[in-house]
């Protein structure tokens, strides 16, 4: 089954929207999607968390980048993506790989993304992942789903969308090619290289810059000269938004927006999403990160949880009663202050499913290490 | 198009060998995107692309903007979505510009998704020195990508096994290197007629340029025809040296190098990229490890000195490998 | 000698301005300036135009890149600059090794600027010149000249020019770094870095583009989304002017406002000079560029020759008479239509010195080529 | 500062040992200047710099943007105006983004300028294997850059050849690229006390870690404890092992190992690094040399298979050499 979000198409389902929305893309959500996207936050974050509760139990062999607080960015920026679309996460952005195309059905066979049981077996190091434990679990990808696997050497999948771009659009697709980008990895020469390629050709790639304010322990001002990183599109000539990182449905209308432009074949652009880096870059560096972040910054953001600012703005419009929105309370709390009764029992079990399979799952054999470094048979 | 029609009776040199295979390529597989940079509206700085674009369109054939980087990374991403590559490299030494995503993203791909993405990605480009192209214009560096697993390195020597081996780079499902020579691109002495119709040469196969009992040479590209001079002027003192073309560096003909060693129980390897840890150091690692116990004598290595190539036409030839050194070696091995 | 070209201290040597002029730097140059700058365009061209003659006769080993028509550039961005200040010259920059620092004297012993002997010695492959002929003609440089050495490799020493930069005004400096770049050449990724690097430490480099609208065979359009290259200053939140190329003053003015802004402190800049390539990418080009360049770009170009511009303003400000316009005929011209008497006697002369110098130096000795691998005595 | 200076009797890791050349050296020479990504605020990714920007200033200490190329760069032009520097590159891998800068700008400078620009840059990081750091977090590529003329390698594998080794390359006049090696950096075992003063260890100088008459195991950086845990294994059946470890690869000591072989016999060269064309090639090679005459049998090397480093354990394992390997391959070279 394929989405299309598109103003045109989905113009019958719209919801009914406030005078001053009446061009947002959000507008043409339902009253549904607006429940099934809170849902989503609650799966990113109950993933994180339960991540992190594994890995300080030890049970993780890999670094964790904790996407908590993040989880509006990728959400709203994906939840409007066709299935035929590509996404490239990188570190930071684990649920992407399971919820790229969950608006197709949770449980739809046919949904283009990784399974909630092969990204589990591949956090678990096991052999039921597509890559078979053989990389990181942050470099995870899935050609036939449309998930470009990233190496660790940051914005290096940029190019790989163009070109991703460039031989669907020769092939006469229409898919659009989403990256994901901490704000400083932005400045790495490969970032210029395929930013300006794709610029050039006009193609569908649409840069996603997740502007958290650090890039590991380096504050912004010390990587680039602008507080916005979506002034690097000017250099290029192209589009360049900004969104409240932290409410999910102006990332969905930004990202939208972004997303038609690319696929109506005007090309590229950047959506710098504002947010907030709960912990530590990675879970080694939580003590200190506690010591290189100022105190108020790190409750200026704790203040702004996206679940929580997902759930007011769903009260406001009255897709959600005030009781409903008191059910589950997994907002604003660490993951160790969270429990199972702060998430959704169906979000529960969905990572329970891919938990159960990744444990069931054996290690790859240690002859695969020699094995597929080139396919053989030419 | 009348520059690439085969033509029989007539001799071709090695650049046009090298664009037949990439036109033919081009179309007998429509999903094949050649990119580089100048290789369109220019046809190449050295016009191995020349009319290709007005063949092939613009779509299939890409001016790219002066970016090796961007060049690879889309290559792999035009790959990952099913297309056939070929990416210029307008000079061999740029390609150093694009490393990593060429050693970090292409060459692992594979490896990484446990044989989900293949890429059919070759990267090509002129290479090597003994032109008077000063240090950014005379590389050879496929050490490096020896060095990094994942990557198929490739180096013809002559016109036919140049348009074999295109062919079978362009079609092969992994990252090929592919090291042109650009001082045989237009030498006379080496043209010759190419096979006739869709004809391939195998990857990992050697080529036994010259047989001979004294001495075994192993080489590739340039310095095979130094090793093809100093075994006539050994001839002169009745001395036969066997002259092995790798062809392929990886993956390499164990075998052939075995089997001539056996024979001649005595092996020089020449190369002119720098000693340390070149392609020359590891064919005498490996000689050691397959043949140790047919060797008379220490299995050798003449390479460039460990200097860059620098421009001056005294100094490029004081630090490359010469026929004279070959002969002086050879003749001192064979008397070891 | 140091010459301190800014505004307050070369006010009394100013000459009279038009009104619409009065801010401009060059409403501070004297009518000797104006001459000298004259004479300059003339030495640099009749640097090339030799250098063309000597190739065609197969004297030289290197590919010459010619900078014919762009001199403009080359002598109104070098005029203004103090004898500590750094340039980066690349292929088509030549004239710029030893027109640096120029205005101190041609014959000025402590011309902080490569004598035009030793760029001569280079060009003519001999062990004359600092680097004794190791490098391609075309990659020299000199340390205690200020003058950075580029690779090959195109954009690679902006960061250079960074780092001389940021270590220049540790030890309390003012220099400013200029570095010369094609059009084309603004894609590379290490641009990038590079410019950003500057950016966030508010460095003293300025990066003048050569637009001559062809990078090789490659036209703008497919190298850059937006005609004007002065606009990826815009990503980096840096000033971006635009010069007309052809006109050595207007050249003079934009550098020199880059410059006055980043030795003040404010930062890096970037100035796009439009100008135009007389001939093929190099002299190997020269056929092949005859068909891929539209005739019609060609004479657009041929018809703003920059001697002749600088040479109508002269006339105009009343610094140069008719009959003495009249009198050096170089302009217009291709290289092999010039003769000696074309040019002034005493630029002819003073190429004379390094072509004489040249010819005699020896070539360097073959074991050079395997010394000064590594600094030794270490 | 409490955690650099020196104290008697008190033993040290890896990782201070490092930090206290840095340190120190810092505080001897005011024209050094640090680099790198997150080295200041943060202190390093493994804290190799912590508290070093607190001391010696934010204009000393720099936190650069994420760009290998700009660090490498900038590096290059700030020793070219005098400066001494030191650039961390966060994990060794990443220097595949900065390769050009390094191999083209930075290590030719000396030998294009005919001696007049010597850049006094080092080059550090966090290296190697058997840590699960997988493909990008787990490389020893010191190959390419051994085979790129110009630029000196050092790996040590003791505290104290880390201090002094450090101190050696900050003062040295010419680029260097130093390899840490991360699985060393805490690792209690090796723990030493540290000289006393300001004491280097001169560049080209391996040291015999162990001496033995039966074989000569040639190694550097991490696989240095496996030959030693390999040589007490062997030694158990009374063959007695005599372990090179080289510390510095570019220059390297020729005359220990041409020694060693002299009155061993036999060679094993160890090392994580993807076999071909890796610095065990070289080494096998440079023996083959320089001491043929000597071998009873082919000098073999033992390294990690042509592959990336994988990720899970098993994979990792599998494809890295092990002490098991090595007691196997020294009894069979024993007996050849
Ligand atoms: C080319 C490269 N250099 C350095 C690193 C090491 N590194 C990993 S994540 C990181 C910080 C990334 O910051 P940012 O891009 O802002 O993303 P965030 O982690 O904040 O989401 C660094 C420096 C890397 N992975 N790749
Ligand atoms: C990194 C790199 N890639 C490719 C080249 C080959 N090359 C040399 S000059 C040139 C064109 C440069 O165009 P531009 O920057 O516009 O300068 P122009 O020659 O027009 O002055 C190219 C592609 C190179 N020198 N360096
Ligand atoms: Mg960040
Ligand atoms: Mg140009």
């Amino acid at each position: 089954m394929t989405l299309t979000p598109t103003a045109s198409s989905a113009k019958s389902k719209a919801a009914d929207a406030a005078p001053g929305e009446q061009r947002l893309p959000r507008t043409l959500l339902t009253p549904e999607d607006h429940l099934e996207i809170l849902k989503q936050l609650y799966l990113a974050r109950y993933f994180d968390v339960r991540l992190i509760k594994e890995k300080k139990r030890g049970r993780l062999r890999g670094t964790l980048y904790s996407s908590h607080n993040q989880e509006a960015v990728l959400v709203g920026s994906l939840f409007g993506l066709k299935s035929t679309d590509w996404i490239s996460p990188i570190h930071r952005d684990m649920p992407a790989f399971f919820m790229k195309d969950l608006r197709s059905g949770w449980d739809n066979p046919d949904r283009r993304a990784m399974s909630i049981e092969e990204v589990c077996a591949q956090v678990w190091c096991k052999s039921g992942s597509p890559g078979r434990a053989r990389d990181n679990w942050s470099h995870i990808g899935k050609k036939s789903a449309g998930i470009i696997h990233s190496t660790s050497m940051l914005a290096g999948t940029i190019p790989v969308a163009a070109g991703v771009a460039y031989a669907d659009r020769l092939d006469g697709g229409d898919a659009v090619i989403l990256t994901y980008n901490g704000e400083g990895s932005t400045a790495q020469g490969v970032f210029h290289e395929a930013i300006n390629f794709a610029a050039v050709h006009k193609l569908p790639v649409v840069t996603i810059i997740e502007n958290n304010h650090w890039a590991y322990g380096t504050p912004t001002h010390l990587e680039y000269p602008l507080q916005d990183f979506a002034r690097r599109a000017d250099g290029y000539g192209i589009p360049g938004s900004i969104a409240d990182g932290q409410d999910v449905f102006d990332v969905y209308d930004k990202v939208m927006e972004a997303v038609d432009y690319a696929r109506s074949g005007k090309g590229p652009s950047i959506v710098e999403c504002k947010t907030f880096r709960a912990y530590g870059h990675g879970d080694h560096d939580d003590d200190r990160a506690a010591k290189y972040r100022p105190v108020e910054e790190v409750e200026r953001g704790r203040n702004r949880d996206p679940i929580a600012v997902c759930k007011s703005y769903l009260v406001e419009k009255g897709y959600l009663t005030n009781a409903e929105a008191e059910k589950y309370k997994a907002e604003n709390k660490s993951a160790g202050e969270t429990t199972d009764e702060d998430f959704p029992p169906e979000v529960v079990a969905y990572l329970k499913r891919g938990v159960d399979f990744a444990l069931k799952s054996p290690d790859p054999s240690p002859e695969e290490g020699g094995m597929w470094v080139f396919r053989e048979g030419a | 198009m009348a520059t690439v029609a085969h033509e029989v009776g007539i001799k071709k040199n090695y650049l046009t060998a090298i664009k037949e295979a990439i036109y033919e390529e081009m179309g007998l597989n429509p999903g094949l995107i050649s990119i580089g940079e100048d290789i369109g509206i220019l046809g190449g700085a050295f016009g191995v692309t020349e009319g290709l674009q007005a063949q092939y369109g613009t779509q299939r054939v890409i001016d790219a903007p002066i970016s090796e980087a961007a060049i690879v990374g889309t290559a792999v991403g035009m790959a990952l979505q099913g297309k056939a590559v070929m990416a210029e490299m307008q000079f061999i030494d740029f390609i150093s510009c694009g490393f990593d995503q060429i050693v970090n993203n292409m060459a692992t791909y594979h490896y990484r998704t446990a044989g989900e993405v293949a890429l059919n990605v070759t990267l090509r480009g002129p290479a090597g020195a003994y032109g008077g192209g000063a240090l950014y214009h005379s590389q050879m560096n496929e050490a490096w990508f020896a060095h990094s697993p994942g990557i198929k390195v490739v180096c013809p020597s002559t016109p036919s096994d140049a348009k074999g081996l295109m062919k079978t780079a362009l079609r092969d499902p992994n990252p090929v290197l592919f090291y042109e020579i650009k001082e045989l691109y237009r030498l006379r002495d080496i043209e010759e007629e190419l096979p006739e119709g869709d004809v391939t040469v195998p990857f990992g196969q050697a080529s036994v340029r010259r047989a001979g009992k004294d001495i075994t040479l192993v080489s590739y590209g340039q310095t095979v025809y130094h090793c093809l001079k100093a075994a006539d002027i050994l001839a002169e003192q009745g001395l036969e040296a066997e002259i092995i073309d790798l062809r392929t560096l990886v993956p390499l003909d164990e075998e052939s190098i075995k089997s001539s060693i056996s024979k001649t129980n005595r092996v020089l390897v020449v190369n002119e990229a720098p000693k340390t840890c070149g392609f020359a150091g590891e064919l005498v690692a490996r000689i050691n490890e397959i043949a140790f116990e047919h060797l008379d004598a220490p299995a050798l290595r003449l390479t460039r000195m460990d200097t860059p190539v620098p421009w001056a036409k005294p100094l490029e030839l004081f630090v490359l490998p010469s026929v004279n050194q070959i002969v002086e070696l050879a003749q001192r091995l064979i008397r070891y």
